[in-house]
Order: structure tokens, then sequence, then C-alpha cells
């Protein structure tokens, strides 16, 4: 291994991981909470790539980074959903037009 | 150490004074604009030496190519964004990014 | 296991059915009752063909388990895929009539959406129920919150907005607890298939740990009790159709893999103390649920609540089916009872949605004189009541007697008490919705007019969740010994 | 050794330090500038752990996009309440404890499960390694991407359809802000970028077939792109005639991933089985529909909602 220490980088990513739950369970702030599940996101991905890291000797375990490379197209995916929802529920100007109440 | 190691590591080593200069050109100088000065200026030389350094470390063309590309992409971006930044804050008052202090 | 090369059809037609829907906005409607219509036929061949060979594989991409993924369907799955094909399409039926609007209005552009977010859902539960993998399964659970969660801002309101807001971030807070479990496990085992992590999965710390994030994670994805709270809003404010195909279907995705799990890779793992505590965090849920469904005044949130007591019903499978002969009666218990209140909980928010098209509003005194004024839809509410307090002959009164007889076999006598209080503060809640329905009110009371479809889709849903109950050797047949001891899915 | 050794310790507490700024940073404007630098640097650590395509794609869509989306949203939050002050979150104080007491069980039991993972790691490397030659690539994260686990990456770009989907469908894309900077520099500068931006995807797409590259990293700059053509004001015009073009774009990539799947699958192998020699092709089909969707998709998630046309609403989408 190229001696990346990677009990440190499994330490950081379960920090990062708590961080984000922390945030996410602490905030009332929409934009906040997109901040932490993103940041919770990052934590996984970094314990996948250490784990990816800790088996292949010279050669990564590429299971855990295609694993992480879904991850992240899928946050970028639900982080646009919620901000787009933060942004009707924070103003009022979302196109709710008669829609009867249901 | 053969002359053109030598040449790199003296390379690296103005790119760090530059970088230096640059980051204390931001967190001392007051006001928006002179930090535009100090970040652009001095940021881009240090990146061009650095992108010389590791140019004479390259081991054929195109990678130099790609060096020289990544150099020009950086200065036509950080060009455009001081632009834009000291056009914005000129024209916005109440702008929220404005380092007033907050 | 024979492998069989059409049950990659199973995920894949909802999936197209989504993509068509989206590409052709104007024919959404009717590839979306076609496409119902088609699920249920598949469903059908798939469990008469499981109860005829046994469980089938499908191994996607011809890579075997530890590096490719793995589709298994076995009698569990058969089963819940009938139930989702089923319920599916009668809400389908419904939504259609729901959603009938002229073109050009905000219900015709609501209508063009709710078809592929609709079938996207479809197509997480059907992808979700054959999956052998549990990565796979982590990015089921995503598609399946994103498209809940949009159904739910569909209503427009800004009520429906935040509900759905905090719906989203419940969601994918649960699916990345999920996500770091599957991490660990990846990190101990090296692989990533359910059959495969049977074998390996010692007591190891990382395990116990992996256990207890996936639970934790799935518990707030099916709203078990202490993370229970972002159900009621999301299901209440959302149109009719999104909130009957939420709490009888979406709702039981999570249920389905925990199930998974702890009968599966875990099924060692697991002390009778993390059995019993999941146990009484089910109790809880049915008390709370109870509860506050008593103690509201609107006919959505009351429905909503009694979700949130129902699922604790399913989380009593666990501390009951501990032993190995247990097992298969509480499971086959556990798996009616699920059915049922499908079927139930989707015809009572459908019969919401027609009080709410015909009197405008959804308080429980409004309901007065429903009877005389929109006689099947009252019928369904009652006979969905039949079945949720868990009378004979409906299929809820067959799930619950097995789940009791087992308990009192293993002298755990605390769950039947637990299952019978439920019972009654059910049938209160139920009563507390027919009363003023039998109420004679002056007869010059004029509702808007409802689609019959609207009706007849809730009352036929209504029924079968009481008629199951007579053919509940059915289900229990096709389920076998689908989680039994040892063997694995 | 010790430099290495400084750097990854430098990494680590830049991480930590980015995280807690991120998460508890009264100003909202520094804890979104805080979450874009973390993603940078989580890039770097993507690139230190040896996992060269995720450091494209963290760049790219974890920071680059991400932080765009952000900044957008954040930009069209204060227009619309006068700037509030940003005092500490109200509250917050109250909920900070339960808080930060679950965070530290989670940390502790994480960590101690991930520190007491069995030494002799066990993976899936060789297996990934030894079938290398008969995936049709020879970059092993595309081989995992797209034909060891293809159907994981199926269902992915379904989550992709399934966003674009969900954000039309909860409301008509906001304007710009009116006088968004737009002068002679940026157009110059968009001129010359965005025709090398689509070629570097298109290029990053082509060599992640053997080296660190691929559908979603070339699809990132196209959606990068995209977000630059909004941003810089080049008129998007009238959409009637193009909405129809944009949504086939969109759906294009899950339509050409499963017939190819299908189309695999008649000559009685399984779905997503490619015939061994036309593998290469095979992927090449997908990754290129994929790259196209991606972009697409990136692109309206940035833009905010459906666009509307100028015509009724029942022609538009």
């Amino acid at each position: 291994m190229n001696g990346a220490p990677l009990e440190l980088f499994l330490l950081v990513g379960a920090a990062l991981f708590a961080c984000g739950a922390a945030g996410v369970f602490r905030d009332a702030e929409p934009l906040r909470r997109v901040i932490a599940v993103n940041i919770m996101g990052s934590g996984v991905f970094l314990l996948l790539v250490a784990i990816a890291a800790r088996g292949g000797g010279d050669r990564p375990d590429p299971v855990p980074h295609a694993m992480v490379l879904t991850g992240i197209v899928v946050a970028v995916c639900a982080t646009g959903v919620a901000l787009v929802l933060a942004d009707l529920s924070g103003g009022e100007e979302g196109d709710d037009d008669d829609g009867e109440r249901s | 150490m053969s002359p053109v190691d030598a040449l790199s590591t003296l390379l690296l080593a103005v790119s760090l004074f530059f970088f230096t200069a640059g980051t204390i050109g931001l967190v001392r100088l007051p006001d928006v604009h002179s930090r535009l000065h100090a970040l652009t200026k001095a940021d881009n030389v240090g990146l061009g030496c650095v992108v010389l350094a590791v140019l004479l470390q390259a081991s054929d063309w195109t990678e130099g190519f790609k060096l020289v590309l990544i150099w020009f992409l950086v200065l036509a971006a950080a060009t455009n964004v001081s632009f834009l930044i000291a056009g914005g804050t000129g024209k916005r008052d109440h702008d929220d990014r404005e380092g007033d202090g907050r | 296991m024979t492998s069989d090369h059409l049950l990659i059809l199973i995920p894949l037609a909802p999936l197209l059915a989504a993509l068509a829907a989206f590409a052709v906005p104007r024919a959404a409607r009717r590839i979306g009752l076609s496409a119902s219509l088609i699920m249920v036929f598949l469903s059908l061949w798939l469990g008469l063909k499981i109860s005829a060979h046994g469980p089938l594989v499908h191994t996607v991409g011809g890579w075997p388990a530890p590096l490719g993924i793995v589709l298994r369907a076995d009698g569990l799955s058969a089963l819940l895929l009938l139930a989702v094909s089923v319920v599916g399409a009668a809400i389908s039926i419904y939504a259609s009539a729901y959603f009938g609007a002229p073109a050009g209005t905000a219900a015709s552009r609501q209508s063009r959406f709710f078809w592929p977010l609709w079938f996207f859902v479809l197509a997480a539960l059907n992808a979700m129920f054959v999956s052998g993998d549990v990565f796979n399964l982590y990015v089921t659970l995503e598609i399946q919150g994103l498209a809940a969660v949009a159904l739910v801002a569909m209503a427009g309101g800004s009520d429906a907005v935040h509900a759905a807001l905090r719906y989203l971030f419940v969601s994918l807070t649960g699916s990345l607890f999920y996500l770091t479990g599957v991490a660990v496990l990846y990190g101990e085992t090296g692989t990533l298939d359910l059959a495969m992590l049977g074998e390996v999965v010692t007591a190891g710390s990382p395990s116990i740990v992996a256990l207890v994030l996936m639970t934790g994670g799935l518990m707030m994805k099916a709203a078990l009790f202490p993370m229970h709270f972002w159900l009621p809003p999301a299901h209440s404010s959302a149109p009719a159709p999104v909130s009957a195909a939420l709490s009888a279907l979406v709702v039981k995705g999570g249920f389905y893999i925990v199930l998974r799990l702890w009968f599966g890779p875990f099924d060692d793992l697991v002390s009778t103390a993390a059995a019993q505590l999941i146990g009484v965090l089910g109790v809880a849920a049915i008390f709370w649920g109870s509860w506050q469904a008593l103690r509201q005044s609107r006919l959505k949130l009351l429905i909503a609540y009694s979700t949130v007591a129902q699922i604790g019903y399913l989380f009593l499978v666990f501390p009951l089916a501990r032993s190995a002969d247990a097992r298969s009666t509480v499971v086959a218990g556990g798996l009616v009872f699920l059915l049922s209140h499908a079927a139930a909980k989707a015809s009572m928010f459908m019969a919401a949605g027609n009080v709410l098209r015909a009197v405008g509003n959804d308080r429980i005194e409004s309901l007065a004189g429903m009877t005389r004024w929109m006689p099947i839809s009252a019928f369904a509410v009652g006979l969905a009541g039949v079945s949720l307090v868990g009378l004979p002959p409906s299929a809820g009164f067959v799930g619950k007697w097995l789940l009791i007889v087992s308990a009192l076999d293993q002298r755990q006598w605390w769950w039947v008490a637990a299952i019978l209080v439920g019972s009654m503060l059910a049938a209160a809640y139920v009563f507390r919705l027919l009363a003023p329905a039998f109420v004679m009110t002056a007869d010059d009371f004029r509702p808007q007019p409802v689609p019959r479809i609207m009706e007849w889709s809730a009352f036929a849903l209504a029924a079968l969740s009481v008629v199951l109950g007579l053919f509940a050797w059915l289900p229990a047949g096709l389920l076998g010994d689908a989680l039994s001891r040892g063997t694995g899915p | 050794m010790t430099i290495v050794q400084l750097f990854d310790a430098l990494l680590a507490l830049l991480l930590l330090w980015l995280a807690w700024r991120a998460v508890t940073d009264a100003v909202l404007f520094r804890a979104v500038v805080s979450f874009v630098a973390l993603g940078l640097v989580l890039a770097l650590t993507w690139f230190r752990l040896q996992a060269p395509d995720l450091a494209l794609a963290e760049a790219a869509v974890g920071s680059g996009l991400t932080g765009a989306l952000m900044l957008a949203a954040l930009r069209r939050r204060s227009d619309r309440s006068s700037p509030t002050p940003e005092g500490p979150v109200k509250g917050a104080a109250l909920r900070q404890l339960p808080g930060w007491v679950l965070a530290f069980v989670i940390f502790g039991a994480l960590s101690w499960a991930v520190l007491s993972l069995p030494i002799p790691a066990q993976g899936l490397t060789e297996e990934a390694h030894a079938s290398l030659e008969k995936s049709g690539v020879t970059n092993p994260v595309t081989a995992v991407l797209l034909n060891y686990r293809s159907y994981d990456t199926l269902l992915e770009i379904g989550v992709l359809l399934l966003a674009v989907v969900a954000v039309w469908s909860l409301r008509v894309a906001p304007r710009l802000r009116p006088g968004s900077p737009s002068g002679p520099l940026l157009e110059g500068l968009l001129r010359f970028l965005i025709p090398l931006l689509i070629i570097t995807g298109g290029y990053l797409l082509w060599i992640g077939a053997f080296a660190p590259g691929g559908a979603f990293q070339g699809g990132a700059l196209l959606g990068g792109a995209c977000v630059l053509v909004l941003l810089g004001g080049l008129t998007v015009g009238p959409m009637t005639g193009r909405i129809v073009l944009l949504r086939t774009g969109l759906w294009a990539g899950l339509a050409v991933f499963i017939a190819v799947g299908l189309g695999a699958m008649t000559s009685d192998r399984w779905f997503l089985e490619y015939p061994v020699e036309r593998a290469k092709l095979l992927i090449l089909l997908i990754e290129t529909a994929a790259l196209i969707s991606i972009g697409l998709t990136l692109g309206c998630l940035f833009y905010g909602g459906r666009p509307e046309s100028g015509s009724s609403d029942r022609s538009s989408p």
C-alpha cells in the first residue's frame, strides 16, 4: 500500500458520518440539513473507499469504488430535489395554483 | 539531484512563496477589491511556477500539453471570477457576500 | 433454485412503464392502466411458477454471486409482489378517475406527473422484493424514497411541501444509515449477496454494529414507533391515491428488508433481547398510533395514525419467530396481516378521498349521514374497518389469530395482551368513523358527484381484505418455508 | 516517510474542520462555502486513497455541481426574504445536546466496528481483476459499473430520470435573477469554455474504458456546461420545439440501457450479459446514451423546475 494510514481515514469517515447525522437531527433550516445529509454521505463514502484500499495491496478493490460512484450520483439527485422542496417550503411562491386541498 | 530536479524544487519553492503571499494578502487586506488583487495575481503566478516545475518532470508532450491547458483554464477562470466579483460588489449594495466583518 | 430468464421482467415492467409515461405524457393514463394489468398477470405467473418449481434465480449479467447481482424470488417475494400488483392496480384505476380532470388545469399537470412517479414507486418495490444484493436494496430504497416524496409534494399545498421535505430528510437519513451498515458488512465479509452473507456473518463486533445501523435506518423508512413522526403529515396531506399507495405499500418495503436481514444473514446473531426490544417498539407503536388516532378530528390524519399503529403489529413477528418450529406460522400470520392491512388501508384512504371530493373537507363530522349520500364508500369504510380491527372472517383476524396462537404456544402472553388491547383501540377509532355515517341528516344535503369507479375500487379492496380471510391458506401455502431457519432465502 | 504522513494528517484535519464548519457555522453562506471546500478536499482524499475515478466525480459532481445548486438555492432564498440577521439557529441550543450525544454514540459504535474489521481484509479485488479481460474494458471500476454490477447502474440512471421527473412535477422553473452578470468577458469565456467542456466530456467517456473516467464523469462535465449556459444568461429561448428533444435526451440513457440488456438476453443469455467479443462496443453504446442523459439531467436539476413553454399548459411537458 502506498502507506496511507487507513485507520485514520476510517475514523475520519466515521466522524464525518456522525457529524452529519447530528447536523440532520439538530437543525431546522432546510439548507443546513441538506448540507448535513451530504456530509453523512461523504462520511460513508470515505468508509467505503478506505475499506477498498485496505484489501487491495497496490490494486484497490473496485467494487466499493463503484458503490461510491453510484452513491455520489444518487446524492446529487436527492440534493437537487431537496433544494427545490426547500425553496418551495421557504417562500410561498411555489406554483400551488388552485390545486384543490386534498 | 540532477539539475532538472534542482530547478523543479527551486520553482516549487518560488511558487510556495507566492501562494503564502496571496494568502496573507487575503487575510490581511481590508476590502474586497484589494483582496481580489492579491489573490488573482499571487496565486496565478504561484500556479504558473508549479506548472513549470511539473512540466520539467513531464514524461511526454501530451502530458505537458494537458498541464499547460490546466494552467490556461485556471487563468481564464480566475480573471473572469474576479471580474464578476469586482463588478458584482460594485452594483449590488446589500449583497450578503459582502465581507463586512461577518 | 431453478434459474429463470423472465424474472427480470418483474422490476423492468414498471420501470419501462414509468419511462413510457414520462416520454409520452398525453398517453400516461392509458400506459399506466395497461401496465398495472400486465403487472398483475406477471405476479400471478410468478406465484404459480414458484409454487410449482420453488424459488427462482436470475443472475444478472451472467456474473455469479459474489461479483455480480443475483435476483431471487421465493414464496415471500411472490406474495408481496401479488399484494403490490393487485392493490397497485386498484390504486391505478382509482387514480385514473381521481386525476381525470380536463386537460390544461392544475389537476391535469398532476395527472401527467403522477403516472411516471407512481410507476417508479412500483418499480422500486418490485426490484426490492426480488433483489438478492444488499447494495442493490439501497438503490431501491433511494428510488422508493425520492418517488414517494415527489408524490406527496404533488398536492401542492404548503403543508404538503413541508411534510414532503421532512419525509425526504428522514428517508435520506435512513438510507444512509442502511448504507453504512452495508459498508461495515462488506468490510467484514467481502460480499454483498444476501445468501452468501448468511454463511459468512459471524458474531464478531462489526456485524452487530452493522445490524443496529441497518435496522435503525430501515425503522426510519418503515416509520416504526420512535421514528414515525414524519408519516402522519405526509400521508394525510398527499392526494388520496398517493396516501393509499404510501400507507398500503411503500411503508412495507422497510419492514420487508428487516425481515430478510433478521431471518437471513443475522439469523443467529440476533439475541432474544434484541427481538424483544423491537417487539416492545411494535407494541409502543400500536398504543401510540391508536391513541393519536382517537384524538384526531380529520379523517385522513386518523387513518394515517392507524397506519402507525398497524405497522407495530408487523414488528411483533420478530420476537415470536425466534424458535425454528414457530417461525413458519408466525411469518404466515404476519404476511396475511400485511396483505389485509394493505388492502384495507388503501380502501380507507380511497374512501376518504371520495368524502373529500364529495364534501370538500375531511373533518369526521362531515361524514354525517354518509350511508345515505355515499353508500358504497360508507360500506367500504365499514368493511375495511372490520379487517383493521381484526373481526372474523377478515384476513386481519386470521393474521392476528396466528400471532396469538403462536404467542400462547411460546408462553409470551404479553404480546397477546398487546394485540387484544390494540384491536379494541382500533375498534374504538373505526367506530368513531362509522358512528356519524349512520346518523340521519336533513335530506337536502347535496354532495358533489363522485365518479362511480372511485367508490367501487375502494369497495373492491375492502371486500378483498375481508374475503382473503376465507382463503388464508392460499398465501400461507405459497409462503412455504421461505424464511425457515438456517436455509436462508 | 514523515512528509507523507504529515500530508495525510493535514488532509484528515482539514476534512474534520471543514465538516464541522459546514454544519455549525452561523452564517449560512460560509457553511455552503465550507461544504464546497470539503468536497474539493474529499476529491484530494479519493486520489490519495487510489480512487482517481471517484476524485473526478467528487470534484465535478460532489463539490462543483452540488455547490452550484446550493448557491443558487441560497440566492433564491435571500432574494425572497430580506436577509434576516443570521443569528445562531433558533432553538438549536436546546437541540444541541441530544444531537451531539447521538453523534458521539454513532461515532463510538462506528469507529469500534471499523477498527475491528478482520486484518486479512476481505474483498473482491482478485475476482474483479481475474475476469477483467472478459469484461470488455480494462478499467476495473468501469468493468464493475457496466458489466459485473450493471443492474445497479441501470437503477441508478433510473434515479437520475426520477430526479428530473420529481423536480419538474414540483414547479415551473423560477426565472433566473434579472440582470444576471453577462459582460463581454464572460461571453468570451463561455464561447471558448463550453465546446471545450463538451469535448473533454467525450474524451472522459472514451478513456473510461482503460483509464479513470467514464459516463458519470463525462456527464458531470456536460452538466457543468449546461449550468454555464444557464448562468451565462445565454437565452434559452422559446422551448416549445426543443422540449420534446430535451425530454427524449433525458429518457434516452435509461431506454438504451434496457434495450441493450434485453437485446443481449434474447439469445438465451441472462439480462445484460453481453457477448464477450462485442462487450466493449455495447458498453460504449450504453455509456454514450448515459453521458447525454446525465449531462441534461444535471442541467435540469440546476434549472430547478420544468421549462414552461410559451403556449398553453396542455402542450407543455
